[in-house]
């Protein structure tokens, strides 16, 4: 712990979450092109090349709007909602590893030398990984009902509450349908999952090793319905299509952020994408291998570019790569968001209960028993 | 230890990048008070003085839900530790043991929720 | 001063800022969210003594799930009908705080005065260690099983209880 | 200036004041409060400050069966907040109020 090694963390923290900010107008873009490319429409292309400068217009115009607090709110809570909804998703999103490591070779620096220095990429690495972004993605209730509270207004309130149960509800079936992937890798740090899931497929059934060498060694193969069942759940942790219901236009005028406008808005939308990018991250990191590439081993990466380059210099590229695998994958679940939300019809509320507590809850609990019980009979 | 330094770390920036967002637009932004402008949003008609009708008829089902969330939340995360040790355990030789302590745990979970699903006290259709 | 004490008196604002608004706030809404602060304080708290997976546990039950209870009730109650009278009730309890008081120097007073753990040469050594959440599954599901499978009796009675509860219709009081 | 230092370096004693602190403004609560709901916030209060007596005697003499007994706490913790919302929102049909009060009368 001296200087550099904090001076390199806190940039480290800085960019993954400026990662996270900047992915939010480029996604705001997508939802909107893609939208228009589902329904055959052109979307917006005016503004740049493939309109992708709208964004930049867009949040210059949301910095010259008025700030204002209606007349039954509280000025104090109203202002706090849209702050406090970005903790969740930026909090959850640093506990992810989102690379290889990076290592960085002693240097010197007034008249000393330091490191050398091996940072993760990613803002913290906890133990409980898993539990922890269980914990902090559970507050994200709080921003909706003091956003609801806050406006002093029925629409924002009622919305608020069916946001909240919505979200508390699906948060049973997203902790549990997490309980069958943990009882195969046995830990919940981020890391040794994302390391046991490198190499070709393997288990073991008795003495016998079986390894299955077209296949990646990824979680889905060992639990299709628990990430399935992650999955949706995810949709309605989020608040999106099918399950927007607390913002439902027709019957609520537009949720708990009725009153909301300008910035304040747009502070809800990154927190509501960072939900996105947090759900994306996970069901890449739980069951989709994380940054590992099938049938690249990073080592082997490493040897091959060193073949033909500095060794330095390969040293990056090698974390590039692994990067951008990683992104590419986290982009893939992104655009299912967008490509469901534009293509399924939303759920009445009633429904959306019934899925939550009748359906997906009892399924998950089947998927926990049956892991526990394969997983004791093929030992 | 040094990991709650880094998480609180982010908790200032994200919190100050907030805050510095919010600060930047109502400075930039202009400054027109008008009464209509401030009222609650009501679709166009006129705003009912005193709101009092939602609180009068509690929607039952919110809190209900909301408690029995707490309570099925509970038995999900006696369930996390349980999933760390499985594993183990089946090679030390006690995976029956943690097998059968734990299935009794889920056949009262099914026990609970088998019944909140037949009282109907998760129907929100009345 | 080591890290550990630095989080101490840092943690211990916020804690004590939410713990005494509290008990103070006229509006029992920001009561609720100023126990929030002082539960993830506490969180924080718990983590800094090794305990990581007891403060996840805090976070996702106290703050993520009861907190939430307690503020959708208090949003569905009648938002001005609370908040009245509060101020003057504990204004007017001069006795009670004495009392408590007094209950607070005199327990201060015992923490402080006993030697065995506050005489610096006599300070415990410090137990560093993390506990693992391993260790901590170990001691639950083999030391303290039958603990747990009456917690889970006692969940599912509380499931059944509250729903009961919930069907008592109300009417006036006779 | 070593007293002044010596008091900021953090003991077992500091995690047992600022806990006893934490129960008794929880008990302060329970005893002026008037609403329900409150009241049932300021036992979460106390509860909370034994949790953290617990942890922290769990840390300092190195027993990590401390946890496993704040592991209980908050199962029963919570268990008593749901139930006695219940309570609270029965009451609340059934009278129209929550100040602790003015429900005196034990007759139904």
């Amino acid at each position: 712990m001296d200087f550099f090694y904090i001076f390199f963390q806190v940039i480290k923290m800085l960019v993954i979450f400026l990662l996270m900010v900047t992915m939010v107008p480029l996604l705001v873009w997508v939802e909107r092109r893609g939208s228009a490319f589902i329904q055959n429409r052109l979307g917006p292309n005016r503004v740049g090349p493939l309109g992708l400068l709208q964004l930049l217009a867009d949040a210059v115009k949301f910095f010259f709007k008025e700030e204002f607090v209606p007349k039954n709110g509280y000025k104090t809570i109203f202002y706090l909602a849209p702050i406090v909804a970005l903790i969740p998703g930026a909090i959850a999103f640093g506990a992810i590893p989102l690379g290889i490591p990076l290592d960085i070779g002693a240097f010197n620096a007034f008249g000393q030398t330091w490191g050398p220095y091996n940072l993760g990429f990613q803002s913290f690495e906890l133990g409980i990984g898993v539990v922890f972004v269980l914990a902090v993605a559970s507050l994200g209730g709080y921003s909706l009902l003091l956003a609801g509270w806050g406006s002093g207004n029925k629409y924002s309130m009622m919305g608020a509450l069916r946001a909240c149960a919505q979200m508390i509800s699906y948060e049973l079936a997203l902790g549990l349908s997490l309980v069958g992937i943990l009882l195969i890798y046995g830990t919940f740090s981020f890391n040794d999952i994302v390391n046991m899931q490198e190499g070709p497929l393997n288990f073991s059934i008795g003495q016998k090793d079986i390894v299955i060498g077209f296949l990646p060694n990824w979680g889905i193969f060992f639990q299709p319905l628990g990430a399935i069942l992650f999955f949706v759940a995810t949709f309605a942790e989020t608040n999106r299509a099918p399950f927007d219901l607390p913002e439902a236009e027709a019957e609520l005028v537009a949720g708990f952020h009725t009153e909301y406008g300008g910035l304040k808005m747009l502070l809800f939308f990154i927190g509501e994408y960072g939900h996105m990018m947090v759900a994306s991250a996970l069901m890449t990191t739980l069951f989709f291998g994380s940054y590992h590439i099938p049938f690249v081993t990073p080592d082997g990466l490493l040897s091959f570019l060193n073949s033909f380059m500095g060794a330095g210099f390969a040293k990056w590229i090698q974390f590039l790569i692994f990067h951008i695998s990683f992104m590419l994958k986290v982009i893939f679940f992104l655009w299912v968001f967008v490509w469901v939300r534009w293509t399924v019809p939303r759920f009445r509320y009633d429904q959306l209960m019934d899925l939550g507590w009748k359906k997906m809850l009892p399924w998950a609990l089947f998927n926990t028993v049956v892991t526990a019980v394969a997983m004791l009979l093929l030992a | 230890m040094s990991q709650m330094l880094w998480i609180g770390i982010l908790t200032l920036i994200v919190i100050t990048f907030g805050a510095l967002m919010l600060g930047v637009a109502s400075l930039l932004g202009p400054k027109v008070k008008s009464l209509v402008k401030s009222e609650p949003y009501e679709c166009g008609i006129p705003v009912p003085d005193e709101d009092k009708s939602m609180s009068k008829t509690i929607p039952v089902q919110f809190y209900l839900t909301a408690i029995l969330f707490i309570l099925f939340d509970i038995e999900i995360i006696f369930m996390f530790p349980w999933a760390l040790i499985y594993k183990d355990g089946i090679e030390a030789g006690q995976g029956p043991y943690l097998l059968i302590s734990m299935g009794i745990f889920i056949a009262l979970f099914v026990v609970g929720l088998v019944w909140e699903i037949s009282s109907k006290a998760l129907d929100w259709e009345k | 001063m080591d890290l550990a004490s630095v989080f101490f008196w840092i943690l211990s604002i916020p804690i004590l800022v939410g713990a005494i608004c509290v008990v103070f706030s006229k509006n029992p809404l920001f009561s609720a969210l100023f126990l929030v602060l002082s539960m993830v304080g506490l969180g924080a708290l718990y983590f800094q003594l090794g305990a990581h997976f007891i403060s996840a546990v805090q976070i996702a039950v106290y703050a993520g799930a009861v907190m939430v209870l307690f503020v959708m009730v208090l949003m569905l109650f009648d938002r001005k009908a609370v908040e009245s009278e509060e101020a003057a009730v504990i204004k007017n309890s001069q006795f009670k705080w004495l009392l408590v008081s007094v209950f607070l120097g005199l327990m201060l007073g015992l923490i402080f005065s006993q030697s065995f753990i506050a005489g610096p040469d006599t300070i415990l050594p410090e137990a560093t260690s993390v506990v693992s959440t391993k260790e901590l599954g170990n001691l639950l599901y083999f030391k303290n099983i039958l603990s747990f499978e009456i917690l889970g009796l006692l969940l599912l009675v509380i499931a059944v209880g509250v729903v009961s509860l919930s069907r008592i219709e109300g009417g006036s009081d006779d | 200036m070593t007293d002044l230092l010596s008091f900021f370096q953090v003991s077992l004693n500091h995690y047992l004041a600022l806990g006893l602190i934490l129960f008794t403004l929880g008990l302060a609560g329970v005893f002026i409060r008037k609403n329900l709901i409150v009241i049932l916030m300021c036992l979460e209060l106390m509860l909370n400050a034994v949790n953290l007596i617990f942890v922290a005697f769990s840390h300092y003499q190195g027993i990590p069966l401390g946890q496993v007994y704040v592991f209980f706490i908050m199962t029963v913790a919570a268990a008593e907040a749901g139930v006695g919302l219940a309570i609270a929102i029965s009451i609340y049909k059934r009278f129209g109020t929550i100040k602790m009060d003015l429900l005196t009368a034990l007759k139904g």
